[in-house]
């Protein structure tokens, strides 16, 4: 079949590179490299604040995604636009701009301090810079798959009497399943993946704030061999994320 | 490369160099240009560390201009033979005012001030690690940025009390940021060395470019932008 | 007043709907029309999925939509159950859980809303398929699904589209039997969107014919049926209808009686319809002796020439009754208005419906 | 309605940073830091690379997806979760993974190599590094809208004689064209911002490498409001392709 | 051989389809059955979207599937024109290009093949909404364009999903003569799913019933209907049919003749049936003189009681009808099976439909 030629070859440009990857590592360094408490700091700490992230960006942009795809307010495609900005801001610019906001002479930042709270250098700053990089995924893909899919079975169950609330509930989500589960999906993956961002807004400090992301570049600059064995940790990572959690969202699907 | 609009430009000479040398390095490109017409000078900033992977892959530049020692002979095989060019030194940095009323390292480490230093795999790093042995004083830092600039950074931006950066950085700063000068800084002296590369296109020009750096008029805008000579 | 009120004109581009109707508790609208006409338009404006340029809906006194007022009441708000033309059961559920959705929707009970939705879906003759998602259901099997699921969330205003379609020969009396004693039982008002004359015969006391939107016929269903003023309404309609009360055999209406095969089980005494085509009458100068079992005697009324037949208007007692006939048989018969002849039906082709107490007797 | 509370917290945190980034820029500066020769030639250069990567990802990554959602092959699970690498690798070890293979020394770079192709340090390799990290987004968004969408009116096509390209032509892709819209936007915004990988595998050097967000970072060295400013550029660059070109997508849906 | 072949086996988990069945170029074979029979899940096997277990499907000579051997043509390569049970038209064409879209498929250059959907718009009655996307057709008019779409693509072999359905009283009998006409003109095999029997009785030549997978009946129409070996048959059948040439107010067979009205336009001569139900026949022991024109001598064969009423079973020549007379009349005309009696049926009962002379004569 033609589709085959471009399929393989992209998949190629996708895995080759990480194959490559794979031949730099040296077995016998792996264990101590992955193992030693730097590494397990990272991933630990990598893994709760890309969940937390991930759950927030649900939590918060689920509901925009539904406010975008359904209301039928003027000038909402604008604001669908300015969702899109931390995609294409360089996500150092982004930690910037969260530090402008957020920090101790930002004007959000002062009026925390005043109730005790500051955000720069604790792990909660990594969960926002994360969630400021991430959420736009979820908003974008929900967004799409709510204005495709739904409409009409909304329509139906209001027939029945069901509510917006039990609607939702028993028709819109479970009709979006699979579009939410690859848009989760990709949010995760951006959390997990992100650097800039985190290192500008919360600082890179091991246990609190240095997520694998950022100990991999760390250590890439003493020692490149060693940050691709990290590397393929947070690869692995990754995968078993998604295989295990991806294929009950989307191939349990209608 | 503004050089590019007076005459065509024959060749081009590109040079590789640690991103602590971006001001420097284009204000060097610019007086090498005016003393050849027909030259281009095109430089990539980056860590020392990412220019030197990308060297052993076998990037064909003219020029590499690390940021410390160690970088440099990651790549010793597949260079000339490096020189010296320029020194630098630590500092503390305070956001304008100098809000924490820091005079010296040991202030560094009282309790309630947030300090920023860099990590200790990078080079300002490990001098910071130096520093902090010599004098005895146990830094306990908000975070260990993973260069120099995230540092200057956070003290720009009023994020923390304090810093350690390089003078040069420091200086760069201008107005944004004040520095404190320490005397242990003496003991982390953090020298550049540049080198022509083996497989240069260019390797004439590359020894030109080099010995422009080393020579008078290296000398005095690297001095204007605060390295030291070495 | 208690029942719907309607009164509404919606636009579209090249296509407008204007009808004002009431539909009273316990009673069933029949809309007829052909393809087009705007039947599903109007039950979609009364559910509050279209909102119209102008008009008032109203269910036992409070408004659901006012264009006036600036009132519209959102569809799940309203109590309304929609049965729409194409199934739409809910592709993630199975079709038990579609027919408890209503219920529990409602606030019922969980272990209560799976009661009531194992009852209808046994109503409509599908328990065993309770377990299968939609996507696994046939064309036919689907459709009673999506009927019972329409049933179980037991609305206060009841809107089916027809709702026996797809159904095979089976089926659909039966269906249609289960409608009809569903409707009389409850005391809420119905509009049943229909293509088949039997559905409004069998299950309406009203009907009204739309043809491109506009409203041509509008009564109870025996009367609009009995004098069709549009030639729609008269295609359509081609039916005999006596009321009269159960019988042993058949319905006795007055002094006469109607043999006829009984559709439901009926009590006698109860109120019913003998239901037969015009083609199955035929006319004679004196009753017969052959098998037909139903001769009634008429007086000629009118004879109208339809296409390839003649349509024999006679009239028995207060009762129009109409017989086709090809033109040859009216030579040969040499029939007038005024005569006094004999309409001869077999009893096999006389359906005994149960009708609708409300306006049987009407 | 209480799905407005968390929509607007969602906006807020998106936007105000982003805001924020606009009060630091200096309007008196502004014209001579974007139109200066670096900062267009950036511009122009991103703009470019963006597209073409976009494209290249829709013309490779468009028949993966197909394949993915389509082929009933086993082990295909695992190959789409190999897609998903690259969001998660930190861009950086991404550059490197292309590095190692591309690179005069990488397997492939010898072969490229022989027949006088260099990849890395040529705008060639800014794109390739852009399409790297940026083409899962394609396939994960297509795969997905793939998978609920188009079957059943696919098996229509087929018994009206239409073979298998021309009803992905007249009736896969149109009843595509929203998630198509939003994915390619993905896309792009995720090229356009595209850092770490661009700068380890095609270097910087302006004119040729050097795209908006490594120009961006070479400035921040030495003046961070001058590099804010330019963000600032990326961003409405962003936002016109986004505004201009979105809507046509996925507004002019079914 | 030439036209359809097929011997299926086709398994789901609680169903499995069994059917081996021959369709000839230019006839019609009518599926019927109850709801879940296994009708769709038929057609789709034949159009390739389901592949059985087992079984070889074999058009004009060329295998289509078989398994043993591994053969399986993907349904585009089939050159198979399904109308399935729901419209699905694609909705991001219009109404034109939905039409247009089989024969632009077949290679046919844009503007030709707009004229040919312009053409199958016009034969359904749907001119007027050519530039109307899916979305805003009403539920008949859809199924007309996807009648039309299915036509339009002119493929080797016609499956037909209840494609009646929904239509209006008008419609239903226009598309039906459609039909007839299209089908009768092709020289191709058309299999046909159905719930109304007069679709079979008028457009098929053969008969297959399925029950729960199984086909219980298969056949020439008039035999299976003639002789139900299955309650269901018998219950969907209840049709007399008597097959002759087309005569100036009826048909005339052998030296017989059946006046009644003709369905479609007829030329003298063609071959037509007489089509009535068994409810509409009267039984008569004289030659009666009323309205009704047809009175056939016939000897009785059997006499079935089925539910309410009483079949009665008659020979004239080599023609079987059926009478359906209630029991009461049995007893007072004391029927007994070898009388000679008079069937009586009103020629206002009988429809004379063309039939499709391949095997009309069989
Ligand atoms: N969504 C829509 N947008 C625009 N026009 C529509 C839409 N739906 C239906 N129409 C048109 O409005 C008119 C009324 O349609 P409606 O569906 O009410 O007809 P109907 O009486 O239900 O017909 P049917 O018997 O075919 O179901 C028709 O002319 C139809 O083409
Ligand atoms: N996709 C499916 N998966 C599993 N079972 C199915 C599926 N579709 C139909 N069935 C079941 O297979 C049997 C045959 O279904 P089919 O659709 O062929 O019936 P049908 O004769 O067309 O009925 P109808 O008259 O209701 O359209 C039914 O029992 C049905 O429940
Ligand atoms: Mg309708
Ligand atoms: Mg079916």
């Amino acid at each position: 079949m033609v589709l085959w030629v471009p399929a393989v070859l992209a998949l190629a440009l996708v895995v080759l590179p990480v194959l490559g990857l794979l031949t730099r590592v040296d077995p016998a360094r792996l264990p101590a490299l992955l193992l030693s408490p730097a590494a397990l700091d990272a991933l630990w700490l990598s893994v709760i604040t890309g969940l937390i992230s991930t759950g927030l960006s649900l939590v918060l942009g689920g509901p925009l995604a539904l406010v975008l795809a359904r209301s039928r307010m003027r000038g909402l495609r604008v604001v669908r636009a300015f969702v899109l900005l931390p995609l294409v801001l360089p996500p150092v610019v982004g930690g910037l701009a969260l530090l402008y906001l957020l920090g101790r002479t930002g004007p959000l930042g002062q009026l925390l301090d005043t109730v005790g709270i500051r955000l720069p250098y604790t792990t909660a700053a990594v969960v926002l810079a994360q969630t400021f990089v991430a959420m736009p995924f979820l908003v974008i893909g929900l967004e799409g798959a709510l204005r495709t899919a739904g409409g009409r079975y909304e329509e139906v169950a209001a027939t029945l009497g069901a509510g917006p609330w039990l609607t939702f509930r028993r028709v819109t989500v479970p009709l979006l399943l699979p579009a939410l589960g690859s848009s989760l999906v990709l949010t995760f993956a951006r959390a997990l993946g992100e650097f800039g961002a985190t290192i500008t807004f919360a600082g890179s400090l091991q246990g609190t704030t240095r997520t694998l992301p950022l100990a991999i570049y760390n250590t890439a600059q003493s020692d490149v061999d060693a940050a691709v064995a990290m590397s393929l940790l947070l690869v692995v990572v990754a995968l078993l994320v998604i295989v295990v959690a991806r294929p009950k969202a989307v191939e349990g699907r209608l | 490369g503004q050089a590019g609009q007076q005459s065509q430009p024959q060749r081009t000479v590109t040079v590789l160099a640690a991103a602590s040398l971006t001001e420097s390095f284009d204000e060097l490109g610019t007086r090498f240009t005016q003393q050849h017409p027909d030259v281009r000078v095109q430089f990539d900033y980056q860590g020392s560390s990412t220019l030197a992977e990308q060297i052993k892959q076998g990037r064909a530049a003219d020029v590499f201009a690390s940021a410390d020692t160690k970088n440099m002979d990651k790549v010793r095989d597949l260079v000339g033979q490096p020189e010296t060019f320029a020194t630098n030194q630590l500092t503390i940095v305070v956001p304008p005012g100098n809000p924490a009323h820091i005079v010296s390292l040991a202030d560094l480490a009282a309790p309630g001030r947030t300090v920023v230093v860099c990590a200790p795999q990078v080079p300002c790093g490990s001098a910071t690690q130096k520093v902090a042995q010599a004098s005895g004083v146990q830094l306990t830092p908000a975070s260990e940025e993973n260069d120099v600039k995230s540092v200057l950074q956070k003290v720009v931006a009023g994020e923390a009390d304090a810093g350690l950066v390089y003078v040069t950085d420091a200086k760069a700063a201008g107005a944004q940021a004040q520095a404190v000068d320490f005397p242990e800084a003496q003991q982390a002296v953090n020298t550049y060395p540049i080198a022509t590369i083996g497989a240069a296109p260019e390797k004439q020009l590359a020894a030109e470019f080099m010995a422009f750096v080393r020579g008078p008029v290296g000398r005095e805008v690297l001095g204007q932008h605060g390295f030291g000579t070495p | 007043m208690s029942g719907l009120r309607a009164d509404i004109e919606f636009r579209r581009p090249d296509f407008t709907l204007r009808a004002e109707f009431e539909v009273a508790p316990g009673e069933v609208l029949a809309v007829l029309g052909p393809n087009g006409a705007g039947k599903s338009t109007l039950l979609s404006v009364l559910a509050g999925q279209l909102v119209p340029h102008r008009g008032r809906v109203e269910l036992d006194g409070a408004s659901w939509l006012d264009t006036d007022r600036g009132i519209n009441v959102p569809t799940h708000r309203r109590g309304v159950g929609l049965l729409a033309q194409n199934a739409l059961l809910f592709p993630n559920l199975t079709a038990l859980e579609n027919v408890a959705f209503g219920p529990r929707a409602a606030g019922v009970r969980k272990a209560e809303a799976r009661e009531i939705a194992v009852h209808w879906l046994s109503e409509v003759d599908v328990s065993g398929l309770a377990a299968r998602k939609p996507g696994r259901l046939s064309g036919g099997q689907a459709q009673r699904v999506a009927l019972a699921r329409a049933l179980a969330a037991n609305p206060q205003l009841l809107l089916l589209d027809e709702p026996l379609a797809a159904l095979d020969v089976d089926a659909a009396p039966a269906m249609r039997g289960l409608l009809h004693q569903v409707l009389r039982r409850q005391e809420k008002p119905t509009v049943l969107v229909t293509h088949d004359v039997l559905d409004a015969v069998v299950l309406a006391d009203q009907l009204l014919v739309l043809l491109d939107g506009c409203v041509v016929e509008q009564g109870p269903t025996r009367e609009v049926l009995a004098r069709p003023k549009e030639a729609f309404t008269a295609r359509v309609a081609g039916l005999n209808l006596v009321p009269g009360v159960a019988a042993a055999d058949g319905i006795s209406f007055g002094d006469g009686a109607i043999s006829g095969r009984l559709v439901e089980a009926l009590e006698q005494g109860e109120s019913a319809a003998a239901v037969f085509a015009p083609s199955a009458v035929a006319v004679h100068r004196e009753r017969p002796n052959g098998s037909p079992r139903n001769a009634i005697p008429v007086r000629l009324a009118a004879l109208e020439p339809r296409g390839d037949v003649v349509r024999v208007r006679g009239v028995a007692r207060n009762c129009s009754l109409a017989a086709d006939v090809t033109p040859a048989a009216v030579a040969d018969l040499r029939l007038t208005p005024d005569d006094e002849v004999w309409f001869v039906v077999k009893a096999a082709e006389v359906a005994i419906h149960p009708t609708s107490g409300g306006s049987s007797g009407a």
